[in-house]
């Protein structure tokens, strides 16, 4: 087997695998950097993210601000150390991306423009138009190639990462266009695999997001914190599940159920605010996870907005009016109009709920160092816990350039710290483990299980368990039907045997991580008997911070079900509270 | 990597291509009108040639020759290479010559006049 | 090695592939006739400077059904290239005034309306009418 | 919800078994509100798992579905079967050698996409504390519409130029050089003028104009590129016939 030598091995080259890549470029152009993804990176999920980057840069907005805003948004779950070091670096890193390039929006003076987001007290998100997460991508990609010592391997999967005595050396990773497995050496490794939004059937994630680089961690051992919390965006197109940002709302657009009711007064995010005007934290600028739970609602009293693709309520931005709608949420008309037939400038737009994010991931600190020496993570696979419950829109674009960099200084410190070389055997041992597991994998025959099958059975199951609203009977259900695909997923046969660019391959593996990302999900959320963010249980419905004040940790069981424990939440000035949309606090 | 020397040929293909958008069509319909038997004044023997005796004139006309054939030769070097002729630098220096050949002949003449 | 990429091998079908090609071609195929009309202005300038006899002839052979048809071909092609011409230049030099660019439309519409306006001039200094 | 059998002819290539690309027909019962994209989901995971292509987002953002639909280069997340009758032919992408079925090598655009130095060269160092550059909304706008692009290279497919010479840098690679060129905190054009200026840059365009008929993302590479042209003879004259302008 091919052996790759390198410093670090970055897994994923989305912006927070970029990111990291940059910095450690820059810290050392002597170090040598590995970037290995899936797909090219330009490809990677973070090229979907539409809205914007939340930093403080205006004169009327402060740190504090943001602070509270991030941590009443998480419900009081966000590791409040780890919030203040985020957004003290968060305006920090988007001047940064401005240097690189990105093409920010623009004031009239010339500095940067803001727009208004969900849970924020004020204009604080960083946006270009909306494609965002476009131009931070393609920005940190292009930026990326200045930098010699970054050497990609793009189109490389991941499949394990490799251990020696207690610390991360390395991974192995089959190389797509031949099929061959190549063993990447390295003194430390970033995983920066992306979220897991593949496992449920509707979601606004792309086809990448399959939770390999949480599952490569969790089966190494790394616990995955917080997996129950799983968002969902409440405004994705019915059809396809592709997303409207909350831009939409922010820049004035609103909700109505079937009889034309902005209904979300009734729900505690009231009062009505006049149309066209958006008030902060209020209404349409409600966190996410309230609003879902709203829709939850008002569909079981019949009040949604029947459409042939189940039921919905209506964006309405018609009062925006075409101007603003064109120079400020281009791709959402565009996209109303190709996936649905309607036009935001004369029609209001059906949206449901769809599931998007992840809170829950590797279990990082404010290091963006996992337990395990020699291995970090960022971006949506990790959970440094700055989402907490309930992750705020466009936190995730900042938090993702933050902690990728911050992984990077960490990682260099990890090889500075004079730690020494893993052991050629024990990684030669473990890289033929690997290569065992896959031969096997593409070689067995009579199982009869397929990969399609399972996958069907499994996004069944977590709609119907997992979704906005939970219950214990549900979850218990959920848990066993998982346990029972893990055992069924040791029956699966390929349909394609051979080595260049085998898809039948890739997706098997990845329902592998599906699968094991689920399980978490599943097991925290049975566990977990409250209701906080987007937690939400039908038979605790009451947040109970004497007892679940504290992130769950989900620790891989092997062929058993996951072990669940349980680590402090870190408060520094924030005591729990209520958290309050009802414009009480303007 | 070397810049191209490309703008020498290319400069006068654009120019030439700005000129014959604006003005072959108009002398096109001067000799087709010629053609067809009502032959315009200017092409009376007697004012053609005291048209084209002044400086500025044959400079004029020259010019429009020069930059009609180069930009016609230009692009037909690259549409035989769109045909499939492979052999460009051979096609580029037949047709470049021939386009200052023909703009020297013009210039001869000219000169007579 | 497994790998084995399979290079297509390209022929002139591109040409029919969209009709886009096809109208490509024919802007390209304009300068055979701008071109030969360029061949024809230095012939006529040998004529004019050998004399009135001479000239005389030129407009003669101008005459000749082949020329006749040459004219009509050639002022074909000839409007067509003014038209793709004039339709792609605000790509080459796009105007930007005040923060917008100015429409594509009304940098063709000033190209045509000069145009326009030289043609006429041209033919009336000429006496065509 | 109404259905409808769809009939797609797509090009199959497996280096391991075939000697050459060969069609496969599958019928497949779609939605009406299909893109294509999801019919050939569909296929996989109902008729034919061996069936290998690239995708992701499924919401024309991403770049990886470029195919050619009935001849055309195209996004396959973003071409609905309703404007689609009789049957759909799919291909790879004109122009790249196919790696299997409807995967590309694209080695040689990525290539490119690295020669021509696509990153901010600043016109002006500035320190992360100076804040940002002011950049009006109208020098945003001089180079916005060229950052549009996805890298999905259906102008690749489309531009007869790069089917001929595959040494043309080629229409995105070009605007993107462009697009920082044209951005006020820019200052490196002369650096990216060594790759984009050179006989295999601008010059091997044609102004064929296709990659703008086709560019998904109004990129218009087409202007782009003139645009290039235009300037670098401008250089070229000035560096030329007035040497004693050179600094
Ligand atoms: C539609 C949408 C809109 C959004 N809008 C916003 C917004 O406006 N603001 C905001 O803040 N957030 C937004 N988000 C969230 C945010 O975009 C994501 O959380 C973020 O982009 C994730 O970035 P990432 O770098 O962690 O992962 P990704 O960009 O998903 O990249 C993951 C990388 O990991 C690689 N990878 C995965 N598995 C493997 C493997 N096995 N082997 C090798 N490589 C692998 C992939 O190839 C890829 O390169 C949005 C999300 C979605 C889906
Ligand atoms: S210019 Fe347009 S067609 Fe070409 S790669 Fe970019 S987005 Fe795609
Ligand atoms: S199609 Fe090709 S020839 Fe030029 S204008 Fe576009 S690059
Ligand atoms: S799947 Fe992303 S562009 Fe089509």
């Amino acid at each position: 087997m091919e052996t790759v030598h390198t410093d670090v091995a970055i897994l994923g080259a989305g912006g927070a695998g970029l990111r990291a890549a940059i910095a450690l470029a820059e810290a050392d152009p002597k170090l040598r950097i590995a970037l290995i993804s899936k797909v090219y990176p330009m490809r990677s999920h973070t090229c979907a993210a539409e809205g914007g980057a939340a930093g403080v840069i205006k004169p009327d907005d402060s740190l504090e601000h943001h602070f509270h805003d991030t941590v009443a948004g998480g419900d009081w779950l966000s590791d409040q150390d780890v919030v203040e070091y985020f957004i003290r670096e968060a305006p920090r890193e988007l001047v940064q991306l401005e240097h690189w390039g990105c093409p920010w929006n623009r004031e009239p003076d010339g500095s940067v423009a803001v727009r208004s987001f969900g849970g924020m007290q004020k204009q604080r998100t960083w946006f270009a138009a909306d494609k965002s997460g476009f131009h931070i991508l393609h920005t940190l990609f292009q930026t990326s190639l200045k930098h010699p010592s970054i050497e990609r391997f793009d189109e490389f999967y991941a499949t394990e990462l490799l251990l020696d005595e207690g610390r991360c050396a390395g991974l192995v990773a089959i190389e797509m266009r031949s099929g061959r497995l190549v063993r990447f050496d390295a003194r430390a490794v970033i995983v920066a695999g992306g979220g897991a939004g593949r496992m449920f059937p509707f979601t606004t994630n792309g086809a990448v997001k399959t939770g390999d680089g949480m599952a490569l961690a969790y089966r190494a051992g790394v616990p995955l914190k917080d997996m129950e919390f799983v968002q969902y965006h409440p405004t994705g197109l019915p059809s396809t599940g592709t997303l409207l940002t909350e831009a939409c709302r922010g820049e004035g657009g609103v909700l109505l159920n079937k009889n034309g009711r902005r209904f979300l007064q009734d729900y505690g995010m009231g009062p009505e605010t006049p149309l066209g005007k958006p008030v902060f934290k209020t209404m349409e600028l409600g966190p996410r996870d309230r609003i879902s739970q709203a829709f939850w609602h008002e569909q079981k009293k019949g009040n949604a907005v029947p459409t042939q693709w189940g039921d919905a309520m209506l964006l309405d931005m018609r009062h925006l009016g075409e101007k603003k709608i064109d120079e400020r949420l281009p791709l959402v008309r565009d996209m109303s109009i190709s996936y649905m037939s309607v036009d935001p400038v004369t029609d209001p737009v059906p949206v449901r709920p769809v599931v998007h994010y992840m809170m829950g991931g590797i279990h990082t600190d404010i290091r963006a160092a996992t337990p395990l020496p020699g291995l970090y993570a960022a971006g949506e696979c990790a959970c440094g816990s700055i989402n907490g419950a309930n992750r705020l829109g466009s936190n995730s674009l900042t938090e993702l350039l933050v902690f990728g960099r911050r992984a990077a200084l960490s990682a260099i410190e990890h090889l500075q710290s004079g730690a020494p070389p893993a052991s050629d055997a024990a990684l030669a041992g473990g890289a033929a483990a690997a290569q065992a597991r896959i031969r096997e994998l593409m070689q067995r025959s009579g199982g009869g299980e397929t990969v399609a099958g399972l996958r069907k059975e499994m996004m069944q199951a977590m709609e119907q368990h997992a979704g906005i609203y939970r219950n214990g009977e549900g979850l218990a259900e959920a848990c066993g039907k998982l346990a029972d695909l893990r055992r069924r997923y040791a029956r699966i046969e390929l349909h394609d045997r051979t080595n260049v660019y085998n898809t039948d391959l890739l997706q098997a593996l990845e329902l592998g991580s599906m699968l094991d990302c689920a399980e978490a999900v599943v097991a925290s959320a049975l566990e977990r008997r409250e209701s906080r963010g987007a937690h939400q249980r039908l038979d605790f419905a009451a947040r109970d911070d004497a007892k679940f004040l504290k992130h769950s940790l989900a620790w891989y069981g092997g062929a058993g079900a996951p072990r669940i424990d349980y680590a402090p939440v870190s408060i520094t000035s924030s005591q729990p509270g209520v958290r309050d949309y009802s414009g009480a606090h303007a | 990597m070397a810049q191209s020397s490309k703008p020498i040929v290319w400069g006068p293909f654009a120019a030439g291509g700005t000129l014959t958008a604006f003005l072959t069509p108009a002398l096109m319909v001067l000799t087709l009108l010629a053609a067809l038997g009502y032959t315009p004044d200017l092409l009376a023997y007697e004012r053609l040639h005291a048209f084209a005796g002044s400086w500025l004139a044959k400079l004029a006309l020259a010019g429009t020759v020069f930059l009609t054939l180069w930009s016609a030769a230009h692009r037909l070097r690259i549409t035989c290479y769109d045909l499939g002729v492979r052999a460009d630098t051979l096609v580029a220096t037949l047709l470049y010559s021939a386009a200052l050949a023909g703009t020297a002949a013009a210039a001869l003449y000219l000169s007579r006049i | 090695m497994s790998r084995k990429p399979y290079l297509r091998e390209e022929t002139m079908r591109w040409v029919f592939r969209h009709p886009r090609y096809l109208r490509y071609m024919a802007r390209e195929f304009s300068c055979l006739f701008i071109g030969g009309y360029g061949l024809l202005m230095v012939w006529g300038l040998k004529r004019l400077s050998e004399g009135p006899a001479a000239w005389r002839s030129f407009l003669e052979v101008l005459q000749s059904p082949a020329s006749i048809a040459f004219h009509v071909l050639a002022l074909g092609f000839a409007l067509y290239h003014s038209v793709t011409w004039f339709k792609l230049t605000p790509k080459a030099l796009p105007v930007q005034v005040g923060g917008e660019f100015l429409p594509d439309g009304i940098i063709s519409g000033a190209h045509y309306a000069v145009w326009a306006a030289l043609s006429l001039a041209v033919l009336i200094l000429a006496g065509a009418f | 919800m109404s259905e409808r059998r769809v009939e797609l002819e797509v090009l199959r290539y497996h280096p391991e078994t075939d000697a050459a690309p060969r069609f496969q027909r599958y019928s497949v019962d779609c939605r009406e509100e299909w893109v294509v994209l999801d019919a050939l989901n569909h296929v996989k995971e109902t008729l034919d798992p061996t069936l290998s292509y690239r995708w992701s987002c499924h919401m024309a953002v991403c770049g990886s579905c470029g195919m050619m639909i009935n001849g055309e280069p195209r996004l396959a997340c973003k071409s609905f079967l309703r404007d689609y009758q009789g049957v759909i032919r799919v291909e790879p992408l004109a122009h790249f050698p196919i790696e299997r079925d409807l995967v590309t090598v694209i080695d040689d655009f990525m290539a490119k996409l690295k020669r021509v130095k696509p990153y901010l060269i600043p016109a002006q160092a500035r320190a992360l504390e100076q804040g940002e550059y002011r950049q009006t909304p109208a020098e945003l706008k001089r180079y916005k519409q060229f950052t549009l692009c996805m890298n999905c290279m259906l102008c690749y497919a489309a531009c007869p130029e790069y089917g001929l010479i595959p040494k043309f840098i080629g229409p995105a690679a070009i605007s993107l050089a462009h697009r920082y060129n044209q951005d006020s905190r820019d200052g490196g054009r002369a650096a990216r003028q060594e790759e984009i200026a050179a006989a295999e840059g601008v010059w091997e365009c044609s102004f064929t104009g296709a990659c703008s008929e086709v560019c998904p993302e109004h990129v218009d590479p087409a202007a782009a590129l003139q645009q290039v042209k235009i300037k670098s003879t401008v250089d070229w004259y000035l560096a030329h016939l007035m040497p004693w302008l050179k600094k």
